[in-house]
């Protein structure tokens, strides 16, 4: 029911496929494939959070308790908001209400950056409290527990690697909105917000397992 | 992210002749012949033939280095190289013909090439996003080539921790770096192949008249999507173990070094079934067109495919018997690895009744396809052999692996390769190879391979273990046996690359097809032209429809 | 190399039950697999043959029911190999649970060398001897990476890790001397890092600890340690670095670079292995070699002592590696 | 700065109305249930409470995955390809700690 489009928008047949409508679900199809990727590469990590976990209890939990609980906690936040925006504008580029559409788009890049903002103060706060175990010339606040390193490193690990999707998510986002503000665009590229929605969201979902299993399960 | 780019980007196509101006020069390969088209293409037919020039170089790498193991090994005292040497020779061996040759091997080449003209469409779904895994491909074999020529690795293949992190002085970083790049190669391919056999068939082209090769590449795709990640994770991680001593695999912090091993074979007993399973989809198009018969079981091989695929990610534990995982996983691991026999006893006895009463030529791609059920099913029982707990702590590591893995993976793959290579030839290239040639070549491979590694069936049961630059005086005969028996391998390799370049100028033209075999691939030129299908093609009645049909045909298919 | 292997062999030499079982096993499996391969080669050939296009052959269908003769070629093999699971886990969990009253030898693999701990005390390197007729139970454990402590006569292996011990049990019948390897592949000399495991009566075990075994093995131990950790390839005659030669070096007086003029004792000798620079140079030498300190464990620094200890006259040096 | 929505015509803001409801009541949802978690996580009321986190989060994920990004309208396919990679790391997860659950 809400995928109905409005009229004049639509996608724009490329030569290999037959029917727009075979076009649609190879993309749709396509971006899932790939999310399936993107859950195993983050479950291996969180795999080897678990096995740190129950090979040493005391020295995650003393790692953990040093993460920034409400830094993280706020970022959830931020990306649940820019998930709502970007449910938004597919919703807009389905009526075919293209500049709220690229506002939306907007708003979604912009929350992008200030989960990334508060990403990086993040690592400035560990940094100043010696939570940087693998820099080698600075000290490790914990060094008397050397597991809590590996919990530690690993935290850098999931986040940077999440940011990193992020951050490419972010650029690709901008760079579509620049196309999408183009007249005409919603109906030749409409189903390309949808399968970025898709993207967008699962950067979110994933998210939504690392705050809990890296921040709140082990304090 | 990687589906959008392509999906709305193919909108405008470069214009092309009118179909019905098709004459010689419009087939694939002479539609046209600038540098740039080739570099630039996004046909899948040209990506193949670009795959297939890559992956023949690192064939003759790994050859080359696998020559160089095989010459140490003449003499037991080590006196031909360095220990060094001949650690680094079979890192690269195992590097490059693992990731830069077996597993894109038959799927980015002729699954590239021929699951668009097996379904009937005009090319894959994401045609940038093939040429895409090509230059990412290129990319981390860059890297890992950079490692060679600095100096070459020495951790082994399987690069375990905490050698790799943190003992071994050669250049592990840029080879892990190179085989993580690799791994999202197959990623793409992967999702291309599953989202085209999904979407992309010619109407009336159902499931189950879809050829094994297709079912067979839909299984193999699903394990590159599901098995790939965990290794880019692994090897990450190991190269920030390296890089930064982040200590989850190292002990002296507490990490386990185990953990690599799991997380390394989640991904690498799979890849075994991504190195096979093409291999048999190859076979399964063969052997019918040889016996000029209908596939027997079809539903039964299809299933399988899917079933190998499956029960593949239940048994990685079993490289890690006597590795320290504990005596419960041992236990489940052993008795799901023998549930493998289940979906491979269908596939060698399906061919087997095949050729019952069929009507057989045979020539060279039908040799290699007996040659490969022959080799697959001792490698396969071998197999069980270090499935089986007690067997395994007696020959866990010695060369009765090194001979079973290569019975699977040159005795399989490799001779499904060259059997596929030159079934479909005439299709790639529009010209017939020199028969003769082709069969003195198949002999003399099945011949050279069986005396190299036979041997070290032996040798392993003696307690020759693998990876060792110097051995035991007692052990040199069978050394030198499997060193003469390479020498007539090598042979048998480089004869067909002598008259299949040959055959480019000088083979005779092909026909569209030269077999009298069945399937879409058949119905259109040889080399096919550059939209595939002049006409839509008619999809046939049943899959395999060959003048000779056991009486279960009837049962099965209406 | 070992007077025991012949110079072709087809089967090696079992020496206890557990090995023997494992072979019976593996003959039992190959049996099954010739059951379940060779009709299908025959069949292949047969074929091929009997089908040859042109040949006169019936090749009306054979209405065979296909659903039921795939049901059965799936399940016949499978439920066969399972047989051998069960009989398999069953040699194997025996193998995994070493009876109490078993003998523990500690087993240490390093980079590139084996070294047991005899329950008595005495430590032999890259050897092993054993007694028959008795458990023995081996704690195994790594000092750097991964390494497999492999006995082929015994059909056993199990890893060396570094974090954590493995286990290893065996209760040999026969005497003999056979390989030991390290199986887990290792860095540069894997294939160097490993010797002899002798099999042995009681009483003869006995007679070496005492005798054979633990003196002189000493000193042997020593110079083999003395040549892994690379103070052979300075400080023997004839080596391009020319550092001093340590022959009768023990008990005599040193002359520093400083001046003073100290004896060679055992302190002195540990102090200037594991800090070899600054006010303990030797007069007229230069400041080339590196410091051992944490490089070389107390026990091994002791052992490396001893044998410096016996190596008292130039010419003795062969003789001390060559002691039995 | 003139409020967008006031340019709006009746029809276009019930269409609104309409299109952004399931949204905007997700978004609400997803943040109530990250509330508890945090609440949970912050507090740490008993032992076992990581029981109770984990239920949470299992559902703000198959929220948004059936809900935020449309599983439940997509064809069985979809879902199945939604689903699997779950299935795998369950495997994953799993096969390995039968290792490090026994050792």
């Amino acid at each position: 029911m809400s995928k109905e489009l409005a009229d004049g928008v639509g996608v724009a047949r490329a030569g290999h496929f037959e029917t727009v409508a075979q076009q649609r679900a190879a993309a749709t199809l396509g971006i899932w494939a790939w999310l399936i990727t993107e859950l195993l590469l983050f479950s291996a990590l969180f795999l080897v959070a678990l096995i740190v976990r129950i090979q040493h209890p005391e020295a995650t939990v003393a790692a953990a308790k040093h993460l920034k609980f409400w830094i993280g906690a706020t970022n959830t936040v931020v990306l649940i908001c820019s998930s709502l925006t970007m449910s938004m504008a597919i919703e807009f580029s389905r009526i075919g209400w293209q500049r709220a559409m690229v506002r939306a788009m907007l708003a979604t890049a912009a929350l992008g950056g200030l989960f990334l903002v508060l990403k990086g103060y993040e690592y400035y706060a560990d940094w100043d409290e010696h939570m940087m175990p693998f820099l080698g010339s600075r000290p490790f606040a914990l060094a008397e527990t050397p597991p809590a390193r590996l919990f530690v490193n690993l935290y850098y690990v999931a986040t940077i690697l999440h940011a990193v999707h992020l951050f490419t998510g972010i650029a690709l986002l901008l760079g579509m909105t620049w196309m999408a503000a183009k007249a005409g665009f919603l109906s030749r590229h409409q189903n390309w917000i949808e399968v970025y929605g898709l993207y967008w969201h699962f950067i979110d979902l994933v998210w939504i397992l690392a705050f809990p299993i890296l921040y709140v399960v082990n304090r | 992210m990687s589906a959008s780019g392509s999906v709305g980007g193919t909108a405008r196509r470069e214009p092309h002749a009118p179909e019905a101006t098709l004459g010689r020069k419009a087939d694939y390969l002479h539609a046209d012949s600038t540098l740039r088209s080739w570099f630039l293409t996004t046909d899948h037919k040209r990506i193949a033939i670009l795959y297939l020039a890559s992956i023949t170089g690192f064939f003759v790498i790994g050859a080359v280095a696998a020559g160089v193991v095989r010459l140490a090994l003449i003499v037991p005292n080590g006196a031909i190289m360095t220990n060094d040497t001949y650690n680094k020779a079979f890192t690269i061996h195992g590097v490059v013909m693992v990731w830069f040759f077996l597993i894109p091997s038959i799927p980015a080449t002729f699954g590239n090439f021929l699951i668009p003209l097996m379904i009937g469409a005009k090319d894959l779904a994401f045609p940038k996003l093939n040429l895409t895994s090509w230059y990412v491909f290129m990319a981390g074999a860059f890297f890992t080539l950079v490692s060679l020529v600095l100096g070459g690795v020495d951790t082994g293949w399987t690069f375990y921790a905490p050698l790799s992190t943190a003992f071994s002085n050669t250049w592990v970083l840029p080879a892990l770096i190179g085989v993580t790049i690799v791994g999202f190669s197959s990623i793409l391919t992967g999702l291309n192949f599953v989202v085209t056999i999904h979407t992309m068939r010619a109407p009336g082209m159902t499931w189950f008249k879809l050829p094994i090769f297709v079912w067979a590449h839909y299984a193999t795709s699903l394990i590159f999507l599901l098995a790939t990640p965990v290794i880019t994770t692994a090897l990450i991680l190991l190269i920030m173990e390296r890089g930064f001593h982040i200590g989850v695999f190292d002990p002296a912090y507490g990490g386990d070094p185990v953990l690599f091993q799991h997380l390394f074979w989640f991904y690498s007993h799979p890849a075994v079934y991504i190195m096979v399973l093409p291999g048999m989809g190859v076979i399964s198009e063969i052997v019918p067109a040889f016996a000029q018969k209908k596939l027997f079981g079809y539903r039964f091989v299809a299933y399988a495919s899917i079933g190998l695929a499956s029960v593949t990610f239940f048994v990685w534990g079993h490289h890690m018997f006597v590795n320290g995982q504990s005596d419960l996983a041992s236990l489940v691991f052993s008795a799901l690895s023998f549930a493998v026999a289940v979906p491979s006893a269908v596939k060698v006895y399906n061919w087997t009744a095949t050729i019952h009463k069929g009507s057989l030529r045979l020539d060279t791609p039908m040799l290699y396809a007996m040659g490969y059920i022959g080799l697959f099913v001792l490698g396969g029982l071998t197999g069980l052999y270090l499935a089986t707990l007690a067997i395994n702590q007696h020959i866990h590591a010695t060369y009765f692996v090194v001979a079973h893995f290569h019975y699977i993976m040159v005795g399989g793959t490799v001779l499904a390769f060259l059997g596929g290579l030159h079934f479909w030839w005439p299709k790639f290239t529009g010209r017939m190879y020199s028969e003769p040639w082709g069969r003195v070549s198949a002999m003399l491979i099945f011949i050279g391979f069986n005396v190299t590694f036979f041997p070290q069936f032996i040798l392993g049961y003696l307690g020759m273990p693998r990876r060792y630059a110097t051995y035991p005086v007692e052990f040199q005969l069978l050394n030198v046996l499997s060193s003469a028996g390479a020498t007539i391998l090598a042979a048998g390799y480089i004869f067909p690359m002598l008259y299949l370049v040959y055959s480019l100028w000088f083979g005779r033209k092909a026909p569209a097809n030269p077999w009298n075999a069945k399937g879409l691939e058949w119905e259109t030129g040889s080399p096919p032209p550059k939209h595939n299908f002049l006409s839509p093609p008619a999809v046939p009645r049943i899959p395999y429809d060959y003048p000779i049909q056991a009486q279960e045909a009837q049962d099965q298919h209406g | 190399m070992t007077p025991n292997h012949a110079a072709l062999e087809l089967w090696p030499a079992a020496v206890s039950g557990t090995a023997t079982e494992t072979d019976l096993l593996i003959l039992a499996f190959t049996v099954l697999t010739l059951l379940l391969t060779v009709p299908v080669f025959v069949a292949i050939t047969y074929f091929a043959l009997r089908y040859r296009e042109g040949s006169e052959a019936d090749r009306s269908p054979s209405g065979i029911r296909s659903n039921l003769i795939e049901i059965s070629w799936m399940l016949i093999p499978f439920l066969l190999t399972l047989i051998f699971f069960v009989w398999g886990a069953r040699v194997f969990i025996a193998s995994k649970n070493a009876p109490p009253d078993a003998m523990v030898i500690e087993a240490i693999g390093r980079q590139w060398m084996w070294k047991f701990q005899h329950p008595t005390g005495q430590a032999e390197i890259n050897d092993l001897h054993v007694p028959i007729g008795q458990p023995i139970r081996l704690r195994i454990i790594s000092q750097d990476v991964i390494h497999a402590l492999y006995l082929p006569a015994l059909r056993l292996q199990v890893a060396a890790l570094p974090d954590r011990y493995t286990d290893l049990w065996f209760k040999a019948d026969k005497i003999g001397t056979y390989h030991l390897y390290c199986s887990e592949y290792c860095g540069t000399d894997h294939s160097v890092m490993g010797g002899e495991i002798s099999f042995m009566n009681p009483g003869d075990y006995q007679d070496w600890l005492t005798h054979s075994g633990a003196q002189q093995g000493k000193v042997a131990a020593g110079r083999t340690l003395y040549e892994a950790y690379g103070c052979a390839g300075c400080h023997d005659p004839g080596s391009s670095v020319k550092a001093p030669s340590l022959a009768g070096l023990y008990g005599s007086p040193v002359k520093l670079a400083d001046g003073r003029t100290v004896t060679a004792d055992d302190a002195w000798l540990r102090e200037k292995i594991l800090n070899p620079n600054g006010d303990r140079l030797a007069e007229g030498y230069k400041q080339v070699m590196p410091s051992f300190a944490g490089r070389i464990p107390e026990g091994e620094l002791g052992t490396i002592i001893d044998f410096l200890k016996s190596y008292t006259a130039p010419a003795s040096g062969k003789a001390a590696q060559a002691t039995p | 700065m003139r409020n967008p929505l006031a340019a709006l015509s009746a029809d276009d803001r019930a269409l609104l109305r309409r299109r952004l409801r399931t949204p905007v009541l997700t978004f609400l949802e997803l943040l109530a249930l990250l509330a508890v978690n945090v609440t949970l996580g912050a507090t740490l009321p008993f032992a076992q409470v990581w029981i109770v986190e984990l239920l949470v989060v299992a559902v703000m994920v198959a929220l948004i995955l059936l809900v935020s990004m449309e599983v439940i309208h997509e064809p069985p396919l979809i879902r199945l390809f939604s689903g699997i990679g779950f299935f795998w790391v369950a495997i994953m997860f799993g096969m390995t700690l039968t290792d490090y659950l026994a050792r």
